[in-house]
């Protein structure tokens, strides 16, 4: 028993509770940048969206000689194939995202018709249903390289996601992914925000954490630990196991809530996807 | 960066994997097994360049990380500024240590880059094969296990 | 890490069913750990891999012909399944006080 | 699809040459899912060719990285076709060719 206890950690930060101000998300988003701009003063703002090498010098290097010629150009190539394959109905993925698929900027988006966050790995499988063929699965695969292709064509668009404030659900939906980022789970009790807000940048074990400002510009990613590519939700998934909560499911309403919140927190950065990381 | 410049530039013309034939002259480093599956450096040099005897030297400059992100792709890179025949990357504790033997011919330029994987933390030595003198330099790489990302 | 969790922990007295302690059989414990796991999950959305493991090593362990160890296991679990609800229980109002101003 | 990428610039007389070979690179030492050791199967052997001429050969251990990268240069000029081929220890190999820019 008293091995259980000890296993479970209830830690509470030392943070006073303050009367709860009712901010909105701009709010929200001003703090939130102002608090990596304070915590990492010597990383210029455009460079968050490079995650941990925007604050780890010795790291950076090793990043760039990947970067040199990364393992992505692969899955870039492959996604372009599967990108311009012909359906059955003769038509291709052309038809929904255009000759080069250069939208990675427009997503996510709040679908007002439907009353929820559409992601563009979902968009991408909408569209292959759409089209009679067979969605993709959404960790990584296939679904990771046409993301990949689509990602690169749309190097530089600005993260610029909207919550529409004549909608209360979508404000509700960013409020769904803001308490997720904020809530602590898992038997080693942690919040996204714990390791990748006010302990970013220290050592976990023999990692670094990265800021969650510019969390959601750079994917998909090919990981070395992976070995391979994978989506933003194929991370969540990754992160969620290393703290010992279940995963939910990838493209399931609790994730992309959570990327509804965190693409919005990195707003005015620039998309820079595909990206290569540890 | 260009969008579309990788692509291009990545654009290469493919030889299907049975016409090598058509390329007749084509030789190769000749991998030797002798050489390769060893687990003391001082076979495997004697193997390579008939001698085993090394210097260090300021002039072969090795860059490798001091800690590597990932020992699964650590990124190292060797010049030099004299004349080198040939060029090898040691890894010290690995099973079999000689990782690449690069051959330099008249004209190339001596300098050689590549990603290696490493076990644990240990040395990594560049040895450059100069005027039937091996000249080195060598680095520790830490090489951590563990946490969220490794 | 585990011992490096135990410094940060802080030890929370995490009360068993006392109609758990004793009676029924091992099976029934695992039942109940089971249930009790899916209750929480389904409540609070909260759920922890390492109860889903204890359970399946308690089932593994009986299934083997080792009652204590299944037995021991099942409470083991229902001890995390206890720690889950308290931890969602603290976390539906403390994460507005890790929200920056 | 060749398994072989190439980007080769020329600047003042010298070409930069970046290569990365999609290959497995199987050490010998990974497990399948079964327990199974993969067998070693890995690329012995690369060898570049511009101008009718070698450029560069290298021998790798299993050591490399998957998908092996090689970064080199030689004294060449912008127009010139360059071949890169590889040999693997079951004897297959692939080439592809580019012009440098």
């Amino acid at each position: 028993m008293k091995k259980i206890i000890s296993h479970v950690a209830f830690g509470l930060l030392g943070l006073s509770v303050s009367a709860a101000v009712v901010a909105g998300p701009a709010e929200d988003r001003a703090a939130f940048q102002k608090f990596y701009e304070n915590r990492f003063p010597d990383t210029p703002v455009a460079d968050f969206q490079n995650g941990v090498y925007s604050i780890l010098p010795a790291a950076r290097e090793q990043w760039e000689a990947i970067e040199e010629f990364p393992p992505y150009e692969l899955s870039i190539e492959r996604g372009e194939e599967i990108y311009n394959k012909t359906f059955a109905n003769g038509k291709s993925m052309a038809s929904c995202f255009g000759d080069d698929g250069a939208v990675r900027g427009q997503y996510p988006y709040w679908d007002r018709d439907r009353g929820m966050v559409v992601t563009m790995e979902l968009a991408i499988n909408e569209c292959l249903e759409a089209n009679g063929e067979k969605p993709l699965k959404y960790k990584k695969g296939a679904i990771a390289d046409v993301g990949a292709f689509m990602s690169f064509n749309s190097r530089g668009q600005k993260v610029n996601v909207e919550i529409p404030s004549d909608d209360p659900r979508a404000l509700a939906a960013y409020e769904n992914g803001k308490e997720h980022f904020y809530t602590k789970r898992g038997q080693l009790n942690f919040a996204c925000a714990d390791c990748h807000m006010y302990t970013a940048g220290n050592l976990y074990r023999a990692d670094t954490t990265s800021p969650a400002f510019g969390h959601a510009t750079s994917w998909p990613v090919f990981r070395s630990k992976w070995q391979s590519m994978g989506t933003l939700h194929r991370r969540f998934a990754g992160c969620h196991n290393n703290i010992r909560a279940n995963p939910y499911k990838a493209q399931g309403e609790e994730y992309r809530n959570l990327e509804y919140f965190v693409t919005y927190m990195s707003n005015d950065l620039e998309y820079n996807g595909p990206a290569a990381r540890k | 960066m260009n969008r579309r410049s990788i692509l291009k530039a990545t654009g290469t013309i493919t030889a299907a994997a049975a016409a090598v034939a058509a390329f007749p002259r084509l030789v190769f480093a000749a991998y030797s097994e002798k050489a390769f599956k060893n687990p003391k450096v001082e076979d495997s040099l004697n193997e390579l360049f008939g001698a085993n005897a090394t210097t260090p030297s300021g002039d072969v400059k090795l860059k490798a990380p001091d800690i590597a992100e990932n020992g699964a792709v650590v990124p190292i890179e060797v010049t030099t500024s004299m004349k080198a025949d040939k060029i090898a990357f040691m890894v010290k504790e690995n099973p079999n240590p000689l990782a690449i033997v690069a051959e330099i011919p008249e004209g190339t330029e001596a300098t050689v880059k590549t990603r290696v994987r490493m076990g644990k933390t240990t040395q990594v030595t560049a040895v450059v094969s100069s005027n039937g003198k091996l000249y080195t330099a060598s680095k520790e790489v830490k090489v951590t296990i563990g946490g969220c990302g490794g | 890490m585990k011992h490096g969790l135990k410094v940060i922990a802080v030890g929370l007295a995490l009360a068993v069913p006392s109609a758990f302690a004793g009676n029924g059989t091992t099976a029934e414990h695992i039942e109940a750990a089971t249930a009790a796991y899916k209750k929480v999950a389904k409540e609070t959305s909260y759920q922890w891999t390492v109860t889903v493991k204890a359970i399946k090593a308690a089932q593994k362990a009986l299934d083997a012909g080792d009652d204590k160890a299944a037995r021991e296991l099942a409470h083991h679990a229902m001890a995390l399944v206890e720690a889950t609800r308290t931890q969602a229980k603290l976390e539906s109002e403390n994460w507005k006080m890790r929200v920056p101003k | 699809m060749s398994s072989i990428r190439i980007k080769a610039k020329e600047r003042k007389g010298s070409v930069n040459v970046k290569t990365l070979m999609k290959h497995n690179m199987e050490t010998g030492l990974r497990k399948d899912k079964s327990g199974k050791k993969i067998p070693e199967h890995w690329i012995t052997d690369v060898t570049a060719e511009s101008g009718g001429k070698v450029v560069f050969t290298a021998a790798f251990n299993t050591s490399i990285s998957k998908d092996p990268y090689l970064a080199f240069a030689f004294a060449g000029k912008k127009g010139d076709s360059l071949t890169i081929s590889w040999k693997d220890n079951t004897g297959a190999t692939d080439s592809a060719e580019t012009v440098i820019k």
